[in-house]
Parts: C-alpha cells; structure tokens; sequence
C-alpha cells in the first residue's frame, strides 16, 4: 500500500478513529450504561488528552499574568499565550501575529466587529447583508446596531435545499451597502457556503465581508489570505479547544482603524483622565487578563487538528455523513433538512408526530447525545416551517456505532410513542 | 434510565401529548397568557374564564410543544377548572416542587384526586432539562391569573 | 489550646501556611536554582490543585454545552456551570443566583456596566465619580462613554498615605451626579477603601455604586446585601480561579432594566429578522457559549478560599505585610508607596536610582517575582510622580521565606548597581 | 542566569545608564519623535539634526526608564551621529535581530567599531521581556527619520 502522506484518499483509507477516540478521555464513559455516542460536537466538541495536558500544565508551572511581568513564570505564560497567536495566524495563513485578536467566543467576536467597525464606519440607512441561515450570533449583534444608529438588515434567501442564492444575493448589493456578514457554514443544515464567491462579489462592489466561520473551520481549510475576508471569527470551543475564547482575525490596516472595543488594563499606551490613547492591534482589542490558559489550549487543539489535517478530519465527516443519511432515511417518518450540494458533518432531522425534546431525551438514555431545538437559528426555524430539528453532528472522533446507536435510538423513540 | 423513560412517557402522558385536552382558543376567555421555552422556542398560550369569585369556569390552550408540555398543559387544563385561583395556585407550588425534586410526595389533601393525575408527570424529575417542559403550562397559567401576559421559563 | 472556630486570632496561629503551599503545584518550581518565591498575586495568583483537579474532571468526564442539550452531560455540564452561579451567590451573599452575571473578567464586566447602564441611564452632562488612584479598567470604560455620550469624569482624590478623602467626595456629588465607579482596594497602594461609607454616601443622594472588587475580594470578606453597592465586579484568575473568567453582581431589578450588552444566543427570548426580545438577568448579560469549565474552576477556588476562610487569609497576610514592610524599610534608598490606615497584602516601592523593571529582572533571577511597571494605574503614578514601582503582593501561600528572599534579592540589585 | 544578569548589567552598560550621554534637547533638530513603551509607561524622545545628505549631524535624546533603555539610547546616539540615514536604518535592523536572537552575531562589516558597542547590550536576548527596553530609543530614532512622530514598542 502506497503510503504517500499527500495523497488524501489513501490517506482516507489509513485514518484511524480509533486511535483518535483513544485520545478523547471522555469518550470512554457510559451513559445509562451504554457507550457514549457524542453526536454533538457542532455545539461543542470534546477535547483531546494533549489539550487537556497543555492547560493543566501551564498552571502547574508556566502560570502568571501575562505581558507585564518582568519575571521567568509571566514570560513564560506570554510565551505561550503569544505563541497561540501565532499557531492561529500560521494555521489560518494570516499575514501577521497581529491579524489575530482573541475573544472569549465567537459571538464576542462578532459583537466587537459590529460595535466597532460598525459604529464607526455605518451610518443610519446602511446596509447589511446577512442570511437566511444564520446563527442568532451573526442576527442579534446587527439588531442591537440597527437599535441604535439605524442600519437596516438585508436577508439573502436560500432554496429548499439549503444552498444560498448567489444570484439572489448579488442583486441585493446596492450604494448603501457596507457589509456582508456571512456564516461559512449552517450549523442547522450543514451547508457549506461558497464563502470565496460571495467574497469576490462583494469585493467587486468594494463591500467588506465578515464570515462566521464557527461550523466552517472545524470542518474546512481555512486559508484568510486566499478567502480575502476583512474579517474571519471563529470559536475555540467546537475546534476541540476549550471554553472561554474565541478568535477574531481582521486585516491589520482595517483593524487598526478601528475604535477599541472594551476599555481596560493592557490595550492603553498612554492615560490620563484627560485623554487616552490606544495601542495597535490586536492589543487595543484584549482589554484586561485575556484568556491566558485557554489560548494555549486553543493552540494545542489546532496543532491535534493539523496533525491528523483537517482534510482527512472533513472526508471522514462526509462518509458518516453519507451513512447516517442512508440510515436515517431507513427511519419511517424521518424528514431531513438541508441537503446542499456542499456540506459538512451536520444533520438535521424531524420525526413525524415526535418532538426534538422528546427524541433527544429518550435516546440519551440509550447514551446519544444529540442537540434538540431552534439551535440558535429561530429565523431560519421560521423559515422552515418548524420549531426545532434533532441535530446529530460530527466530530473526527465520531463512526458508524455512534450513527448505528442513532438510529437504534429513534426506533425506540418509535416505540414508546408507537 | 430505560425505566425513567419509561416513566416519563407513561401512557397517560403519552395519550394527552397526542391528544391534547381543551386543546383550542376560549372564546370568552378573561385571563389569558403566553408561554415560551426560550431555550426550544415552544410556546403555548393559556385561556381562562375566571369568574368575579376568582373561580375558573373553563380553562384551555393552544401552541407546541414536546409530549411533556403538551400533556401537562392538558392535564392542567381539566384540573384548573372549577378551582379558585388560590386553589390553583397552591397546587402549582405543589406541582413546581415536585417536578425540581424539592418535595418527594403530595401533601394529603383535598385535592388527592387531582394529585393522582399530577404525580404522573413527577418522572421528570429525572431530568432537570425536561422540569421546564413540564411547568411551562403552569407558569403561563399562573401569569394568566396574575395579569402578566408574557412569561417564560428561565 | 482552645480550637473554638469561631476565633480567628487562634485561628491565625493555627493557619498552616506549608499545607496551603502544598495544595499549589506551582510552588514546587525553582527559578534559576532558586525556590520560587511568587509575590504577584496582586497581577494573577497560583491555582490549587482542587482547581485544576476539578477543571479537568469537568473536561473528561461531564464536559458538553451547556443549557441546551436534552442529554446527560449537558446537564452535567449546565449543572457544574449554574452551580458555579450558585455558589458565587452563596459566597458574597446576593439575594438571588440571578443576581450574579458571568463575564470573561472584571474589565469586562464594568464594561457592561458602562456600555448598558451607562448608555441607558446615563446622558451628556452627567457626571460619574471615580478616584485618583483607579485602575485602567475602571478609567478607560468611562472615558469610551464620555467619548460617545458626553458624560464627566470626577475624580476623588486622596491623601499622601493613599487614604479616599471621604470630606472631599462627599462635596463632589452634585444634582448631576448619577454614578460612583469605585475600586475596594488599590491595586498599587493597597488601600483599602471605606466603600460602604462611600455607599452609604452615595446612596443618600440616590446615586447608584459600583466597586472594581477586583483585589477586594481577594483580601476581604464580602457581603453585597450588607454592602448594598448596585454592582460589585471581580475576577476569577486573581481569586485564585481560572482565567477567562469574571463576575458582575448586579441588583436584580436593576439589571433587568438594562439593555443586552453583547447580542447572540442563549440571552434571547424570540429571535426574528424583525424584532427580538430578550430574556431576564443573568442571561440577557451572557451571550454565546460561556466560559463553562472557568465557572466550575472558579467556584473549585471559591470553595477552596471560603474552607480557609478569607480573614484567616487576611490575617496571615496582615502580618507578611508588617514583616515586608519592617524589613523592606532597612534597605537603604527604599520608598515605599502607600500607608493607608487600612491596606490589604500589597506592597509598592522604589528604590533610589534604579528603574522597577531593572529590580523585576534582576530579583528574578533569585527566584523573586514581582510586578515592576505602572500597574494599569498610569494616573495614579502621574499624581506620585513616578513612572513605575515595583510591588510585592501576597496571596494565601506566601510565607516569611519569600519576603527575606526580595529583601535579599533587593540586596544583590544594589550590589550590581553600586 | 545569575551570569545572564551579570552579561546584562554590564559596567559599561550601567554606566550609560546613570550617565547617559546626549541626554538633552536638541535646539536645532529637525527630526524628533516620541517612543512609548505602553508596558511600563516609559518613554522618550529623540532628537535628531539631518542635513540635505540625510546624515545624521547630531543626535541627542530625553526621557526616563530604565538602565537598559536609557544606556541604550545614550549608545544609539553615539553611534548614529556622523552616519548617513541608509546606514544607521541598516544597523537598527542589525541590532533587532541580534537582540531578539533573529541572529547570533552581527555581520563582519564596515561598522566593526560600532558593532562591538552595540554587542554589549546583546545580553538582553536571555530576557526576552526586556528586549523592548533596548529597542525602543532606536526604534523612536528611526520614526524620527521616517517623519513619524509618535511610537511605540509593541
Ligand atoms: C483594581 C483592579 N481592577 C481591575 C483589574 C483588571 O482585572 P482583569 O485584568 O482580570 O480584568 C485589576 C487587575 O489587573 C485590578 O487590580
Ligand atoms: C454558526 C455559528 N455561529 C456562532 C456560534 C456561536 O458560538 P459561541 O457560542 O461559541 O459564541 C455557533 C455555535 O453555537 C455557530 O454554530
């Protein structure tokens, strides 16, 4: 057998989830006495050994505030902290350390984005465009604008399918619109969105663009310089970090136009109860302690990940996913929702005459966990004429027992409610 | 667990979440609320005629929701009628405590034959997530017969 | 020997100070040869291993999001977070677990107090009241506000020994004022500051408080019914949690007439395109994926400090205080800055012609740790007259050893620079 | 480390720092800028006179900080007097990189005399939170020359 490290199928055929499983301490427990079936990492996925190790281990002996100390243990932890950074611009090919600002989530990400450049570069009538499809994370930031200086939201369809209209979407451009704000990937249908089209687009019409990239850099590559997106935010938790950071990368020039966001120790140069003056980014951006312990944890994550490569990690989702569609639609009264062209390990379903909440408790007692509800995307429930979906979706970790337990699960669900 | 399943989605509750009881708008309705699980987005909306005594005449509702909060909210329907308000209320602090865990049993009471129906909803109490699903009903009803006409479970 | 718990004097002689060092890893480490000797709690202190023991549990064994799963871990994961909540009430004695809003870290949290409050209830003109010897995070916050709105900042000043001239603030308020943003102790001069007299000032003429609790918490016991201040803010990593997290307490009432500060999910009531509504405190404050493992690491600390007990910690740090500033004053050249009636385990000096971060470099080499710099209090160092100190800080671990070892290393500075 | 330190305090080094030359103002410069370290509050200014030729005529600085940065920027201004704006850019770059490791030793070129000077303060590469306070009088000289007015270390 060829082994040849770049040849991706091949490599396919050699990805070892059971190693992988062996390297997530959580995914050996029992639940009601079944195997864990973790069929929601699209909320949060678990972490693996070396990012638990890392955290610990910097508290036990790399653990100091960082960038202000002038001692062995404080640059110590800025080392890693610092290091973070860089593992994140190097993995998301920024042109610089300084195109990496870490927040606590994604959701802050976007927030700051939206206070910052939003308010300082919107005016009353502008417009935004976002999608039907998107997190409330990429809604409620937009509204809270909207609220107080006037902008006016713009929503780009999609089709049943769940692909978004790209024609639809390029008619929506006009003179007043300032930005596009976009999910890489719906983390209720799995779509995949032609982010590098949208981007040209706007980019004919000199709109800067902001991708929601939570859903879409756990499953894809993500390359900044090549995407040309002012701005890309992610969340560290669902990347197989831990909880408690998230990261903004915008590009420098733009960044560094901005108005800081919180106001704090650490992103001041100078202060005076007079006046006060702002450092450059990404430091006029991380007011007060940042997350120090996690950003190494993030880092290790991103290494864990990059080591097995996120293409090997994404064409494994895609043949669960091709299994668990096959499987599901086995399942007698089971809708599927979102099926666009591209998509990643994400799958949302109803079952006739079954609620989400229902089926999500009576198959965590056969040990599935799966996410029931609006997922954070009530618009987009709205849209689809539902209240909520079960969602099962998928982590490298995940193979076909945990879809066979699925599946095992719904036909007791059918059972009791037979 | 498979038992507190199964103790959970016992027939009766079963029955009341498919076929809901009351299950529609009251017409001359005086009181009325809505409910919402922000955490699902189910929402129901409660109906009541109370009478100048503070008595329920007819109480009833609409909306979605999970097998649990439909059958609770069925459930309340049929034991909230003929009651006073305060009757209700005291069977909603009973209920509430219950469902969380904070009381094992009913008190002996009056209101036994009601409490027969209520204890089969006390499975839920296996499930914390689920607490909500099964009070979202009473709540709304409570609010109704306060006057507020939001409420949701947090 | 009477044992009676209740006596905190014999209490004090019983604070055993080895078993608490024991529980910190970190101490364990040497520094070029030399014992770790860590005075800069004041920046960030040690964890215990029940901390880091418990984190890591979480992550291996309960980790998943939290609210919004119908599934086993989720709830074990919701009930470490909520209980975190729980338990942060319980400790400063809110009213109600709703009270208590988790944030990413004190900064963060007067943010939100100065963004959302400030915004709703604040107008051009009005005044807001801090002091002259503030931190960064509760200057820069009002200045953003000042910027946006057209507030004014008053500062009360203080004393040479560091004391609040209570006289003066009092004179300070005036029909205009509609804020006092307030820090318990100063983290450079450790003060500790009379806030309930400044509360109860305050709230004589119906204006609102609230106290950076950042340090206060740290070294004293806090009550906030007692206390009555509208918002008491502080931060896990220097309570001896985690990073990435913070806590704004807030009166209920009060924190639900105040608009969302970030928008995402989980702090939604209804989300449409059109119109959102949003839920009460604490989630209306807590949007996105929170710092869920922190919370449980910081209530693990939490529970740590109360089973010590803050004013046994407090005692043992009264008399390292003493013992520092007795042997700190045989040095020849020291000035020490900050003799307020009342000061918590912070000790800030300078030592005639030799800059602070000269003294932070070269001590450390003999294993000694301290922060050298302006502390995030660049006023406050103007109104000295200074550019920088160097400042020892205690936490519960500190001993007798680790004061000779910065007399000693202080000695080896003036050795190099004679 | 306690030979790390020692390699850092260097006599020649303290000595700058208590004495440093070229500390004043320069009445008749034409170049001048501001360095900032926001870490410790320290800060600087460098005057710089340039003629037509862009050579450094004479050079000259204020500010406080510590004995590190203020023996640093006494050197620097020894150094660049009498260079061409091109030559002292390059050296700038030269110095960065050997203080933050980027290289062990500076190229053996024209500039051997000054090199031997600036070597001393290369004991600063073991600190790596004190690489900014070597860096920054030169970093300020070169916003001087490039007509910026303002910096600071990041
Ligand atoms: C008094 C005071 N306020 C605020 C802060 C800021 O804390 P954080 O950086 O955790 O937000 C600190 C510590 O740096 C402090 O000492
Ligand atoms: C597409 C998308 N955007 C934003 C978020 C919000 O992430 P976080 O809660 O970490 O801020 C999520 C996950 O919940 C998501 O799936």
């Amino acid at each position: 057998m060829d082994a040849t490290p770049s040849n991706i199928d091949l490599q396919r055929s050699n990805y070892d989830v059971d190693a992988i499983r062996a390297d997530f301490p959580i995914l050996a427990s029992e639940i009601n006495g079944y195997p864990l079936a973790f069929l929601d990492s699209g909320a949060s996925a678990q972490k693996p050994e070396c990012v638990l190790r890392c955290m610990d281990d910097v508290y036990r002996r790399s653990y100091a505030n960082v960038h202000r100390g002038a001692y062995t243990l404080s640059q110590a932890a800025t080392d890693y902290y610092e290091g973070a950074r860089k593992t994140v611009a190097r993995y998301i090919n920024a042109r610089s350390d300084d195109e990496i600002v870490f927040t606590h989530n994604v959701t802050a990400a976007i927030n700051l984005v939206a206070h910052s450049y939003g308010r300082r570069f919107l005016q009353r009538g502008d417009e935004v465009i976002i999608s039907q499809m998107e997190h409330h994370a990429n809604i409620v930031p937009w509204q809270l604008l909207r609220d107080e200086i006037g902008i006016e939201l713009k929503v780009a369809p999609i089709d049943e399918a769940g692909n978004l209209l790209l024609d639809q979407l390029a008619e929506m451009f006009g003179y007043k619109t300032k930005l596009v704000s976009l999910t890489h990937v719906s983390n209720v249908l799995g779509t995949i969105v032609p982010i590098k089209k949208v981007i040209d687009l706007a980019h004919e019409r000199d709109v800067p663009v902001l991708i929601d990239g939570a859903q879409g850099i756990v499953h894809t590559r993500v390359d900044v310089q090549d995407l040309d997106a002012e701005f890309y935010a992610f969340t560290g938790h669902k990347l197989y970090g831990p909880s408690g950071i998230g990261v903004l990368y915008g590009k420098k020039d733009l960044l560094n136009t901005m108005p800081p966001y919180e106001g704090g120790g650490d992103m001041i140069e100078r202060v005076t109860f007079e006046k006060t003056t702002y450092r450059d980014a990404p430091a006029r951006f991380e007011a007060g302690t940042p997350p120090i312990v996690e950003a190494a944890g993030l880092a290790a994550a991103i290494d864990y990940v990059d080591g097995i490569g996120v293409e090997n990690i994404s064409a494994h989702e895609q043949e669960l996913l091709a299994y668990a569609t096959e499987r599901l639609n086995e399942v007698d009264g089971i809708t599927i929702y979102g099926e666009a062209q591209h998509k990643a390990g994400i799958i949302s379903f109803t079952l006739d005459k079954v609620h989400p909440h229902d089926i999500g408790t009576i198959i965590d007692s056969r040990g599935v966990s799966v996410r029931a509800g609006h997922h954070c995307a009530q618009p987009l429930m709205d849209w689809l004429g539902i209240a909520a979906t079960t969602r099962a979706s998928f982590g490298m970790y995940n193979n076909k027992n945990d879809v066979d337990a699925l599946v095992e699960g719904l036909n007791y669900v059918k059972e009791i409610f037979s | 667990m498979d038992d507190d399943v199964r103790e959970l989605y016992q027939e009766v509750i079963l029955d009341h979440g498919k076929n809901p009881r009351n299950f529609r708008q009251l017409e001359d309705a005086n009181c009325e609320a809505q409910g919402n699980n922000p955490l699902c987005g189910d929402r129901l909306t409660v109906y009541l005629k109370v009478d100048e005594d503070r008595l329920i005449r007819d109480a009833a509702f609409e909306g979605r929701g999970c097998a649990i909060s439909m059958a609770s909210a069925s459930m309340m329907t049929q034991i909230v009628s003929g009651k006073t308000v305060s009757q209700v209320q005291y069977l909603f602090d009973k209920f509430h405590k219950l469902c969380t865990g904070e009381i094992e049993e009913f008190p002996q009471d009056e209101f036994a034959h009601d409490v027969d129906k209520l204890r089969v909803m006390s499975g839920v109490r296996q499930f914390p997530m689920r607490v909500k699903c099964a009070t979202l009903s009473w709540h709304t009803m409570n609010a109704a017969v306060s006057g507020d006409s939001e409420t949701s479970t947090e």
